[in-house]
């Protein structure tokens, strides 16, 4: 892990501040989530599936969890892994020693994400991704999640329970991504 | 019958009762000298100038279905002569020279309408580019200028130069180019053809070609065979079935481009603009409606119809480019075939069947070459030599490395 | 005049305005149905003569009652008053009319209307040649459009969404209703769309009861159920104008069009709606009976009239008359004569025609002529005893119902003409569309419902859900029979179209000279191409033209539907954001830094990236470059170069990977090394290049440009999933998680020993080209490759993204003493001219590695993407090669974008030997330099040659150098 | 146009990029006949009808697919993952 005691460098979330920013309209709370850690992982040949920290690795369109982790279905034989709160740690290494033989990249850095709680139920998070995603419903029951299109952005959408959602996108569209959750989200007012 | 203001007048004062037929329907003849499949803007073009120019006689225009139904009747009416590649510019401007004087030669009047085009620039690389690329149409006799800012906001003042995503950094302007109304096109090169004995042969569909020890002797159609000396094919979106049945593979894919046009409005945008960071282009017809388009789907398609994506993606980049259309309202869409090249560039050439010749690969450029297709196809069947501006539109170039690249994107027909 | 009754709210008033005059009217109407109540009857003028129009319809077919709605930015040209509900503050305002509606200077074009024939302007205008663009376009061009666009960007917020339903119903008809309910009962995810506020279509507009009450008491009923099933949704207001393949319908919902300003709502919602079934049920429309002078105002669809006296609670007129060959005419003469109009007479073409009621029949007689100037005053009548004029504020005419078929055919599919229904109906249809109701040809209101039930079980079964049909209210039966007649003949214009003015007389003449397909006709006479589409008129017109070709109808064929349905506003279709949220903006991790510095920043693709970084006292850009350019040479210098694309490239297969994707080995490359890499198209052309670093025997980093990232990445997919799947490689884009920074200049090893925790960066230790993972700045992991750009000792420098903002405030700090300066792209582009590095401008994808002088590099030993094909005769005769260009007179500026000649030569496209590519200020050489490629351009160094750029009036005289104008040798990068 | 994903079913062709030609699948050695590698970068077939064509889910698992489409009606008939395609004909020489 990075020692934070003897880092002479400070870190800045993905909107550009020291802080994760956070918006309310309506229902729905928004929020940057700058202490999520990400890390690719695709099979290599002759590897046999592992189950990195005790995941089991979801199939296509799905996303699964397991305490502070949890695993993105990304494509054939690859996987988006997560560790909630674990930013500052060197997850891919982390990751790569749960998973001997295949191949990690870090991606930590790679995405912004937003974490979107309703707090009226599914209904609102359902407004909200019509607006956002050309998803059906259906493809984004809990336990879910996929990359799309958004505003001709690149974006994983995870549905992580019925009244939350998360959405990362590429760290430097940050600012673009935020202003259209945030347009679309007040808009439902 | 020739057409005039006094001719209308006289008309106008006796019922009427004197208008002739724009053209003949005459009934196939067994054989001709010459046939030229496709009755749109370059197949007629072609047999106009046949029999005009180049004085030859016993010439039939089959088409399909009607008379300019294909890409001369669905496109955005844009005339320039803005090209880059010494392969295509002396061509294009050839075209434009045709435009000119097209309307008295083939009394009809296309309304070419000479209202310059502005290709928009965002950045200092593409400014660089348009430089390079004025700089050429100069040297090949053609006129150019280049814009700044400031030139563009005087002559465009509502465009979006305050709150752009990509700032306007200029613009290349033709002042030459500008626009003609696309069906009048047509009909005038088939009202010139016919009245120079051309057969203008309607419902009539190529379903194959005869050809004996490598030699063409004529097509058969749905109207029964017909005899041919020489057979020009050109059908733009359709080469590659017709050519098929030659036993012919083309560096050609067909690709539908959609085109827009608003409810009439009182005009406010004088000549073309095209935006150089979204796709977008626009002009306004003399009837007022905005005439607009974008890129091609993307995808292969005979359907003449695109998608939602492609509409979306063109209303984004207009409303980028002047906001001040928003409240305009879109009232049709419609979508052709091109005859994407793998280039981007055509073919005007023999092909290793003799008598058979073929005019293709336009893209989405097809309508402003009409005058200079129709003519360098002509030259080509009727002198079995290129015409001087389309040497370079060779059906080998592509083994031999000699290609025409205007944007460099390579052998990917849907990014031309 | 108002009539009794209704479905207006009386209880409110609401006060508009039309052409500034004051009007009131109530919720529930239109601005038409209230301009009616108000006695307003002349509403419009026609494109061509001018002519004094009306009202015609009470739907959004409306071809004559265009105004501009609302003024300032928000005027909203040619908008239907038959489809704007009233609101508090409306204004309207008339067009196409000067100095004013009531009299219109240009209406002497009626006069002139014997020379104005279809197509005139074909014939004439032509000479001399120039006055076409001085004063015949001109003209024609001031005449031009109907409305007027404000010129003032629009003020209201749009939206755009995605909705998903097994089933899709358009139109909330009595066929539609029925279908959704069916559907949404059966537990389906049910939309139900209809343009109008209000759910019913039809039924609202007709007398006739449903279960013997009111038809809005049982659609108020299904409406309570509706609204309390979640699996249906209700959309209002929004009209389904496209239908796109494999079910994907496009949708405008008007969200707040009937409010006075939208406040915080968006305006418009484009939906774009993927549908498994859908079912059109979107009515049918009368068609009119053109006679001579059927255009004035008050002359009007049959069933129209009926609308508004039984919703809208108006009518035009006291006193009217009804033309018709319908059974469905007498309907409306019965309606209004329940509200107390007073009929002048029923005119029934068909001679055995009966009396359905009191009024005046005259059976067998034909309406011929119409008086009034700027409205109808009287009707002139052909029957058995002869001709009569009756007189009369409004006609209503019914000449039968045209399906609305056009959702069928926006894939191109045409309707057949069905003798029996005398009528189009839908042929082949669109996968997954079915046609329900009025617009299947049904005319009953118990079948049009029946058939709205049967569309939704089959649509249902379909989707394996099985559904019920429900019970359907009693219906009155009324008789629909009828007789088509397409026009009166006789002398005068009688219009077809009528906001283009084509009459009967343009289609006669368009036969005349062969106009004859469909497609011929439209495109001579401009039939149907107004803002209505011709859904009044096209039929009508092919009828006269199967009349006078003496073909069928169903030979003669129809003109086919394009979307959208009914124009749609390009605010709504360019949805969402547009100026400077029009495309995503990507920021490099130091651009918040950057902007505290004060850093001019330019659009780079989607990325916005410092150009420079200007200092106090600077007063021109090319200060601050200069400047920037000389400390990087001088001390050092730190560029944020994150924008190039990165790609991690694993696997055991990775180098033979690479070594097919790039010209060159790169197989042979040593762990901890790095190569420059040029990357062919498969064409042979120059595509892209970037250096890649082997981090392990079985891990490489790769970098692209930063304009083809995108491209590249995919391109590589494409090879690693479709070419070459037997590969074990694996590919993750990691542009976006590291942060890289350029540290370059004689002093740039010095900063980074400042930073490095305890990394030997000696030469011998970290040579040129050599790369490394290691912590920085108290154990942050980071990477470190010896690659230069300047030409200068120099590094690239990756960390974690978030840290970079903090990386680059800290080498700048560190390194004050070493003279360490932030540049941006334009020192960055300098310095790699200067260099002769190539980048975008070169690479343009119409150059080869020849031409790049890096032809040495494509391998002819192995399989790698482009290396055959840039070996054909085409490329390797091309002889322009990549030079450095000097200006002779050391003032002389270099143009990219100037041609190249030979001194003397004249300039022309064949003397053309080529063009500048780059160029810039070059404060180390101290004038101007650019990079180009001219014809043999290796063999001529030191030779004068001329760049043209005769676009700007400028010929330069240039000396023609190695494209390498600092440090030839490459000493520096060694050291 | 929706596209039948292999895996994860229908998705809008808006998520994709449309490459071509299937053909393309068929790269010949680059060391054997130039003009094999000539009409395989230039020619094509370009039917009216069934087109087996290339698209690459750019938003979405990266895959390339082999979709099978027809070019007069837009119909698709099906689409599979274009490595399995690739690896198959690969396995058939």
């Amino acid at each position: 892990m990075t020692d934070l005691n003897t880092l002479q460098l400070t870190a800045t979330t993905a909107l550009g501040g020291t802080l994760p920013q956070e918006a309310r309209h309506g229902a729905l709370r928004m929020a940057e989530n700058s202490g999520l850690a990400l890390a690719s992982l695709t099979l290599r040949r002759g590897t046999t599936q592992p189950a990195p920290f005790g995941l089991a690795l979801p199939g296509p369109g799905a996303w699964g969890q397991a305490g502070r982790h949890a695993a993105l279905w990304m494509g054939p034989e690859q996987w988006l892994i997560e560790g909630e709160g674990l930013a500052e740690t060197d997850f891919a290494t982390a990751l790569q020693g749960q998973c001997p033989g295949c191949s990690v990249t870090e991606q930590t850095d790679g995405f912004v994400a937003f974490e979107i709680t309703s707090e009226a139920g599914e209904a609102p998070i359902l407004a909200l991704l019509a607006r956002l995603v050309n998803i059906a419903p259906d493809r984004l029951r809990p336990g879910m999640g996929t990359r799309t299109g958004l505003e001709h952005m690149s974006v994983l959408v995870i549905r992580r329970a019925p009244d939350r959602l998360a959405l990362l996108g590429l760290r430097s569209a940050a600012a673009t991504l935020w202003h259209a959750l945030t347009t679309a989200a007040a808009r439902l007012g | 019958m020739r057409y005039s203001a006094f001719r209308v007048l006289k008309e106008a004062l006796t019922g009427h009762k004197g208008w002739r037929p724009l053209w003949r329907n005459p009934e196939p003849k067994p054989a001709y000298d010459y046939v030229i499949v496709g009755g749109g803007g370059h197949g007629l073009a072609t047999a106009y100038y046949l029999a005009r120019t180049f004085k030859q006689a016993r010439i039939a225009v089959l088409e399909k279905g009607w008379l300019g139904s294909g890409n001369i009747g669905r496109n955005t009416t844009i005339i320039r002569s803005n090209y880059l590649l010494p392969g295509n510019e002396p061509f294009y401007e050839f075209s434009m020279k045709l435009w000119e004087g097209l309307e008295q030669a083939f009394n009809f009047n296309a309304m070419v309408s000479q209202r310059g085009i502005l290709n928009l620039c965002h950045t200092d690389a593409q400014r660089d580019a348009y430089r390079r690329r004025g700089n050429a149409m100069l040297l090949a006799g053609a006129d150019a200028e280049l814009l700044d800012t400031e030139g563009v906001r005087a002559m465009y003042p509502f465009l979006n130069f305050d709150h752009a995503r990509f700032p306007i950094k200029g613009g290349l302007l033709q002042r030459r180019a500008g626009t003609a109304r696309h069906d009048g096109v047509a009909w005038g090169y088939a009202r010139g053809a016919d009245l120079a004995g051309v057969d203008l042969i309607q419902n009539c569909e190529v379903t194959g070609f005869r050809i004996e020890n490598g030699r063409l002797r004529g097509v058969e159609t749905s109207r029964g065979y017909i005899g041919a000396g020489k057979v020009g094919v050109a059908v733009a979106g359709s080469t590659s079935r017709v050519m098929a049945q030659a036993g012919m593979r083309l560096p050609i894919e067909s690709h539908v481009l959609q085109a827009f046009v608003s409810e009439g409005l009182k005009p406010t945008i004088d000549g073309v603009i095209t935006f150089g960071a979204g796709h977008f282009y626009v002009s306004q017809s003399d009837k007022g409606g905005l005439v607009f388009g974008g890129d091609i789907d993307g995808y292969n398609s005979y359907a003449q119809r695109g998608n939602l994506p492609v509409i979306e993606d063109v209303a984004e980049g207009g409303m980028a480019l002047m906001p001040m259309i928003g409240r305009a309202r879109l009232l049709r869409i419609w979508g052709g075939i091109m005859d994407m090249s793998m280039d981007g560039s055509p073919i005007i050439d023999r092909t290793p069947v003799a008598g058979l010749y073929l005019n293709a690969g336009w893209c989405y450029g097809g309508f402003k070459a009409t005058p200079a297709s129709g003519y360098a196809f002509a030259h080509l069947l009727a002198t079995d030599t290129p015409h001087d501006t389309a040497r370079a539109y060779r059906l080998d170039r592509f083994a031999r490395g000699y290609v025409i690249d205007e944007k460099g994107m390579g052998a990917q027909p849907n990014l031309h | 005049m108002r009539l009794s009754g209704g479905e207006i709210d009386r209880s409110q008033t609401l006060r508009f305005t039309f052409d500034g005059r004051a009007y009131t009217g109530h919720p529930g109407d239109t601005l038409a149905s209230a301009l009616l109540a108000n006695d307003v009857r002349l509403m419009g003028r026609s494109f061509k003569y001018h002519r004094p129009r009306g009202v015609f319809s009470a739907g959004s077919e409306e071809p004559n009652a265009l105004v501009t709605l609302r003024g300032g930015a928000r005027a909203e040209p040619n908008t239907r008053a038959t489809a704007v509900e009233l609101f508090e503050g409306l204004e309207a305002r008339s067009q196409n009319a000067w100095p004013s509606l009531a009299f219109d200077a240009l209406a002497v074009n009626d006069l002139m209307a014997n020379f104005l024939t279809a197509g005139f302007y074909y014939k004439t205008f032509m000479w001399p040649r120039a006055f076409w663009e001085r004063l015949y376009e001109p003209m024609i061009r001031k005449a031009a459009g109907l409305g007027r666009l404000s010129m003032a960007a629009d003020p209201d917020a749009y939206d755009k969404g995605f909705l998903h339903c097994d089933l899709l119903v358009i139109g909330a008809g009595a066929a539609g209703l029925a279908a959704a309910l069916t559907a949404a009962r059966a537990g389906a995810q049910v939309i139900l769309a209809d343009e109008d506020a209000r759910l019913g279509g039809r039924l609202l507009a007709e007398s006739a009861t449903l279960d013997g009450a009111p038809a809005r008491d049982w659609v108020a009923g299904l409406e309570a159920e509706m609204a309390s099933l979640p699996n249906l949704r209700l959309m209002r207001r929004t009209t389904v104008w496209g239908l796109f393949d494999h079910g994907v319908y496009g949708a405008v919902e008007r969200v707040a069009d009937h409010l006075p300003i939208p406040g915080a709502q968006v305006r418009q919602t484009l939906w774009r709606i993927t549908a498994r079934r859908a079912v059109l049920a979107a009515g049918a429309t009368e068609r009119h009976i053109p006679f001579r002078n059927n255009d004035r105002p008050g002359v009007m669809q049959a069933g129209a009239l009926r609308a508004y006296a039984n919703r809208f609670a108006v009518s035009p007129a006291q006193r009217v008359a009804i033309f018709t060959s319908q059974d469905d005419g007498h309907q409306t003469a019965l309606d209004l004569i329940a509200k107390g109009v007073e009929i002048a007479a029923v005119i029934d073409s068909r001679a055995e025609a009966r009396a359905m009621g009191e009024y005046r029949l005259i059976a067998g007689g034909q309406v011929c002529d119409s008086r009034g100037r700027l409205g109808l005053r009287a009707v002139q009548v052909r029957h058995g005893g002869g001709v009569e004029w009756l007189s009369c504020g409004a006609l209503g005419v019914a000449g039968g119902w045209n399906p609305n078929l056009h959702l069928a055919s926006h894939q191109r599919g045409r309707p057949r003409w069905d003798e029996a229904a005398q009528a189009f109906l839908p042929d082949t249809l669109p996968a997954g569309l079915a046609v329900a109701g009025a617009a299947a040809g049904q005319g009953e209101t118990a079948a049009v419902m029946a058939s709205g039930v049967a569309a939704a079980l089959r649509a249902l079964a379909d989707l394996g859900l099985s559904g019920r049909a429900p019970a359907l209210p009693i219906t009155e039966a009324r008789s629909l029979a009828g007789q088509s007649l397409w026009h009166v003949p006789g002398k005068g214009r009688a219009w077809v179209d009528f906001q283009n003015d084509v009459t009967v007389k343009d289609i006669k003449l368009a036969h005349q000279e062969n106009m004859r397909p469909v497609e011929h006709l439209k495109r001579w006479t401009t039939l149907g191409m107004a803002t209505d589409q011709g859904k009044t008129a096209n039929v009508a017109a092919l009828a006269v033209m199967a009349e006078l070709t003496g073909q069928t109808i169903a030979a003669t064929r129809t003109t086919i539907f394009r979307p959208p349905y009914t124009p749609v506003a390009l605010s709504a279709l360019g949805g969402g954001d547009s100026g400077a949220q029009f495309r995503p903006r990507r920021l490099t991790p130091s651009h918040a830094w950057a902007a505290a510095q004060g850093a001019v920043f330019v659009e780079v693709g989607q990325w916005m990236r410092a150009q420079w970084f200007p200092q106090p006292g600077e007063t021109h850009w090319r200060h601050s470059v200069d400047r920037e350019v000389l400390a990087t040479r001088k001390g050092v210098g730190i560029c944020d170069v994150t924008t190039l694309g990165k790609v991690d490239v694993q696997g055991a297969d990775a180098a033979v990977f690479l070594d097919r994707l790039y010209a060159n080995p790169m197989a042979s490359l040593k762990v901890g090394m790095v190569r420059y890499g040029l990357m062919l198209r498969e064409d042979g052309h120059a595509y892209d290049d970037g250096t890649c670093a082997r981090l392990a025997e079985d891990h490489y980093v790769v970098t692209t440009t930063t304009a083809q990232a995108g491209p590249v990445y995919r391109h590589m997919e494409f090879a690693r999933q479709c070419l070459w799947p037997e590969l074990d490689v694996q590919l993750i884009s990691t542009t976006e998680a590291w942060a890289q920074f350029a540290v370059a200049g004689p002093n740039a090893r010095k900063l980074l020993e400042r930073v490095v925790d305890g990394f030997d960066l000696s030469n011998a230790a970290f040579p040129f080209m050599a790369c490394a993972q290691l912590t920085i700045c108290g154990g942050l992991r980071a990477r470190l490759f010896r690659i230069s750009f300047s030409g200068e000792l120099a590094y690239e420098l990756a960390v974690p993204a978030r840290f970079g903002a903090a990386l680059m405030a800290r080498l700048v700090a560190v390194g004050a003493d070493l003279g360490a300066t932030p540049y941006g792209t334009e020192a960055l582009g300098v310095m790699r001219i200067e260099k002769g590095h190539v980048a975008g401008n070169e690479l343009n994808g119409q150059t080869t590695a020849q031409m790049l002088g890096l032809g040495r590099m494509v391998s002819d030993k192995k399989d790698a993407i482009g290396a055959v094909m840039s070996r054909r005769e085409g490329l390797v005769e091309e002889a322009r090669v990549l030079v450095g260009l000097q200006p002779v007179n050391p003032g002389d500026p270099v143009v990219a974008g100037s041609h190249l000649f030979a001194q003397g030569a004249q300039q022309k496209t064949e003397t053309d030997e080529g063009w500048i590519t780059s160029a810039c200020h070059s404060p180390h050489v101290g004038s101007s330099i650019g990079l180009g490629f001219l014809a043999r351009g290796a063999e001529r160094l030191g030779e004068v040659i001329v760049a043209a750029n005769p676009l700007q009036g400028q010929q330069i005289a240039l000396r023609v150098v190695p494209a390498h104008f600092v440090d030839p040798d490459g000493g520096r990068l060694r050291d | 146009m929706l596209i039948p994903h292999p895996l994860l079913g229908l998705r809008d062709a808006q998520e994709f990029t449309c490459l071509g030609d299937a053909a393309l699948l068929n790269r010949p050695d680059g060391l054997a006949d130039p003009q094999a590698l000539t009409d395989y970068v230039y020619l094509r077939d370009n039917p009216a009808g069934v087109h087996r064509e290339l698209w690459f889910h750019e938003q979405g698992d990266r895959s390339w697919l082999v979709v099978t489409r027809n070019t007069l009606t837009h119909e698709i008939l099906g689409a599979e993952l274009a490595r399995d395609v690739a690896l198959r004909a690969k396995g058939a020489k």
